[in-house]
């Protein structure tokens, strides 16, 4: 509870405002543009055990995302639809702040944010997912795991996430007398739409792009935002204290759009490549 | 299942509302005997009660900062709140909205004028009828106040949602179950700012932007039952005084 | 552990001999007299999401309980019974010596003694709640919420999964082809008697009922008896430390009965008035 | 399943004893090697070892009182111990006897004694047929003398069972299961009170009466029984010295 | 984690010069021989509940294991196989080093250790333990709980958990219309070889058998090493950190066996007589 | 499912290696970002990170040691890393090896050189494919040096199997599931000790000794590895002062 707090002391307001005094000449600490976001690395199909995977750097953020796909029974209030669920884990490797143990508060809300992303942009066809009607679908388990976190581990899950979605294949599988058999060949995961998350920060009224943990300490507050392929938003998460005026936030809502459809053709270029 | 009707001929909401219609709400202060502060709230079928308990001292101990408070929220839900019980003990989701609760109350509450201490916020939710984030940080902030903690806003909050493409205000649980999306917003009024905003489902950034002005009206409304319900608590106090 | 000791010093000796002294007297600190519970205030139906509930106050103790009927499996040792289960939790806000997180021993204590004041009197006729005999039966599921403590939880919590089981219905179903179906009708839960509760404290020689937290504190023991309609006892749990003379006891049960009826009463007036 | 019959045409029960017979007991004080005290004890088929560590310092820390001890204690059966194997880790019931028997010990033990020290009670149910609790706190009892804590009375307990009307003692687990009611009941004779008192079951008021004044009967045998193997435990001392 | 270290002072020190000095005689703090165990008693079918059970004392170490059997689903890669696990608890009665609460890693560890003994010698006849291929098998729980900790827990628990299986039974079904069904007899549980193991500790160059507490603390490292009736080694376990010359435990190896054999021999003899 | 075949007609093996033979190693040093020091490791089909985080103060406080370091290590598996997906948290198999991999490192660690601090090592297991554990120490060792914790020794470490009663090198999963044993072993090649032994399956004693000398021989070559991932780190330094 109330993570990060002790951070906040004189020094982190002289730094504040050496940052501010950067922002103002249209510069950051690490040289980028205030929109501009880090480098982006992605290897697709990095764990063959896994049904799909991706490992994404983004600069120095590192997550690896594996899919594992199983066959269970359907939620009885939603008989024609397969099941996924989301995981996210902060190796204790990946930053000094993270400890070993079951997932905190900060690995819940990414793991609900990745979750969102792709579920309300409706990304993954779960109706295509059903072998038989009420009992019997695809479970499909996408665990993200943060090995190197330099900031921002929402955009680069989503896009591990995803990257792992667009490489990951299913076993066929034939209904015999109520009973499932596998066929032997393999079909894509079938996806609608390529969620992209952008986050941004708040500092005093300049708004800048994928924070590095200096950017993000200093922040005023943090925006997460999720589009789909047509722009259309499916989650937005406010994920840090601090007041975010309105018409700042609908300043947001418009960068973060461009950005993510930025963000989406390197990712469909990575993946086409790699996939 | 085939999908309900959610806006009828007459642009009317499955609970006969209008589209930027708030349910019926009533708040609460001072209804908890044992916390520093509390608050009760009732928005349509959404009950819920928040306490307050501090400041006091720091547990545990290394939790404690030198130059400023600690604030601490709890979101539960009790296991009869909703359709299908819920499973005893934390969910993902409670913890995750019980940091967004802390960190948008973090954000009006002065941590500084009580270094050492910590205060904690428990919210209560009784049933669950929809907008339990949004009723509940409204609870929270009034006893917040009930308690005395020093804050520069009350935050308000509503929900603007999303059915059958049309923007609707502080939505039911049949019309987030049924609907397109649901974006809860918290505000401090006379900061002028968003405390709390997440969103759940599909939407424009053109409807994005309409439901936040929605949702601005709406926390006007809200804010003025806010403020009754805190006059109320302590308009017998002089009467007390002269006993 | 050891839960409570640490407010057992030479304050708790002055306060005691004060509180004798009034007791002598035949007061109590709060005026009461020594066998006087304090005002029951019942309102059931309080959750329409829950198939029965109560809020209950006993003076300042406020106790909600909610009830929620589902389908599912008898124990196979009886199959031809349903299955109720009693959960209570102390919520952190309801008193500054209550902790959240996993039910503690006093959590667990309240909730053993509500269920086996209502499990031994026998109170729910669990074989009026099988569907198929050793397949599906409804599974009662009563959660006691204790929202306010200013002292004797047990007594307030039994009356409020009581007024809660009283009001409590469930969907009828008819069982076609081996499988059940809802009718769209719901009927009553099945009461054979109305289980009470009396929480008395005894300090020196003095025994009061329903005691607040300044008596429980200062008590030399506390004891809590279940009574059913007929005056029989069906649980007894002596709750504290502290020695109980036997003659002491035998008044106590006495004693219990009578309020326990008076109890009673109350609370068939206050349900038949709200149900 | 039909119940089964539990009171013979003579009267006596399914183990051939009459109501007011107690099982076989035996007891042994100081059997295990690492405690400070420690007890054996077999009522029947139930077989229960009792260890006492302590005093010694309190953890963690902050439990510590500065003017008396602290007295833990676990109930805590094998996996084993009864009909279907219980799960391991505490179950809820013996989290509630946990509690239950400490406090009744709490009741003897002269806590102002060992201030900022803590106690610790362990109660290890190998095998349970009935009156685990009660033979518990018999051998937790042996086994706090055994290890010298000071208290003002030593413990004693049986438990009172109703089977088909007829008031028994020292239930056993079939009697237990088949049968109306079970109260388990434990005296400090030399105060002349009960120190622990449960029922489980139905009984009339005019029963409970009669079965504490059963089992206050039968204590007096359990003690001169305990009051042997303290005996027997310290008797051979002096030669040791001697060698 | 780090269990142990902080006895490692300067005392260790003393104490290793001083027990060696012994063992440079032949002589042990304890008046044993080096290759010597401590004492061993067994006595089995101590608790009627439980399907097999007993009590071993290896020395003051003292364990006492029971089995339950049970009827379950066997693991859907292993349909013609019965399923058994190995579970320890080190009681906090048994040594004040011990805390209650879940198995920490030294009780895992110790649970692992039996089982591998038990697994890997193939001593449970897992493939008669099926009543219905791939649906039905007898699942058999091995629990052991150390009752008196005087060190070297390993061999005392392989023993006690190899002597209750000894003297286990299982009831005999027979299999009516896909459906099992109690005959009313019980059979043996069918053992192919009796598993023992040895632990040894090296003290400078010399190595001792069975260890007590002080000798365990002084050791440079530990060594567990489980045989079946055959000679053949089934487990090996460096149990502790130190260099372990490979010479030194070539001769593990084999002085593992002799005793091995020895502790086989009292413990057939011993269940011989008892069962 | 019929026992495939592990060792063909010339004597190689499913993956077409001799039985002396060891897959194919990857080594890499200073992979991490945020740890002190950190290593990647692949042999055959498994991947490992190991990072290393530390001297830092102990946490909790009371486990702090006034004349020595304490060292902390975790080995974890991701939840895809195996064939059938493994639950989220930490199995018994996991504590059980984070156990025996800290005692092997802490052999060689001179944890008297940082003393009341404590060290962490973490072990990630992205994919399994037969000698997580061994391949896991190899890296920890590596991430140890690189992170400068002083050490003694620089382990090394390799798993021999026995398939179809023939000793082999370096088993990979598929024969260690159709295979009779596996032996993992660590040496600290300088001070010619082992570190870590284990033994799953069935080995008389000759064929243990001879598979602890084919493992010596193949932990030369690892060794080998190993310094040269540690050069590759560490030869562009002078150019980096120079600069």
């Amino acid at each position: 509870m109330s993570v990060g707090m002790e951070k906040r002391g004189y020094a982190i307001k002289i730094m504040k405002n050496k940052v501010y005094e950067l922002l103002k000449m249209g510069k950051r600490i690490d040289e980028r543009a205030l929109d501009q976001l880090r480098e982006i690395k992605i290897s697709t199909r990095v764990v063959d055990k896994a049904d799909g995977s991706a490992l994404v750097s983004l600069g120095k953020t590192k997550i690896l995302t594996g899919i594992k796909v199983e066959i269970g029974s359907p939620y009885s209030d939603r008989p024609s639809e397969g099941v996924f669920t989301v995981n996210a884990e902060l190796l204790p490797l990946a930053s000094k702040t993270f400890e070993a143990g079951p997932p905190d508060e900060r690995a819940i809300e990414l793991s609900r944010i990745v979750d969102r992303c792709i579920r309300e942009s409706r990304a993954i066809d779960v109706e295509k997912l059903v072998l038989i009607e009420g009992q019997k679908v695809y479970m499909v388990y996408i665990d993200c795991y943060v090995l190197d976190y330099d900031g921002n581990y929402f955009d680069a899950a989503v896009l591990s996430a995803v990257a792992a979605l667009m490489t990951c294949t299913l076993p066929v599988y034939r209904v015999v007398d109520g009973r499932v058999e596998p066929v032997g060949e393999r079909m894509k995961l079938p996806l609608r739409t390529i969620p992209v998350s952008i986050t941004m920060a708040l500092i005093k009224d300049k708004i800048i792009v994928d924070p590095i943990p200096t950017e993000e300490e200093i922040a005023d507050t943090l925006v997460t935002i999720g589009y789909d392929s047509e722009g259309v938003l499916s989650a937005i998460q406010k994920s840090s204290p601090g007041l975010l005026p309105v018409g700042i936030f609908k300043e947001m809502v418009k960068m973060g759009l461009v950005k993510s459809s930025e963000v989406r053709t390197k990712l469909e270029e990575a993946v086409g490549r790699g996939g | 299942m085939s999908k309900p009707k959610l806006i009828d001929e007459n642009g009317l909401r499955v609970d006969g509302r209008r589209p930027d219609e708030l349910r019926p709400i009533k708040m609460e202060v001072g209804v908890l005997e044992k916390t520093d502060g509390s608050a009760y709230i009732e928005v349509g079928g959404t009950r819920i009660y928040a306490g307050v308990i501090g400041p006091r001292e720091v547990h545990p101990k290394h939790l404690e900062l030198p130059d400023r408070g600690v604030l601490n929220c709890r979101y539960h839900m009790a296991s009869f709140s909703v359709d299908e019980r819920k499973p005893l003990g934390m969910t993902r989701r409670e913890i995750e909205l019980s940091k967004i609760l802390r960190e948008a109350l973090e954000t009006v509450v002065l941590l500084e004028e009580f270094p050492r201490m910590m205060v904690d916020i428990f919210v209560e939710v009784i049933q669950a009828d929809g907008g339990t984030r949004t009723a509940g940080i409204t609870a929270a902030s009034l006893a917040l106040a009930d308690a005395g903690i020093p804050m520069t806003d009350i935050i308000s909050a509503t929900a603007v949602g999303k059915v059958e493409g049309t923007l609707v205000l502080d939505i039911n649980e049949f019309e987030d179950k049924y609907g397109e999306a649901d974006m809860p917003v918290a505000v401090a009024p006379q900061l002028n700012s968003i405390v709390l905003l997440q969103l759940n489902g599909r939407m424009t950034v053109e409807e994005v932007e309409r439901g936040l002005e929605m949702a601005q009206a709406a926390i006007k409304k809200i804010r003025e039952i806010q403020v009754d319900a805190l006059k109320r608590r302590y308009r017998v106090e002089p009467e007390g005084l002269e006993a």
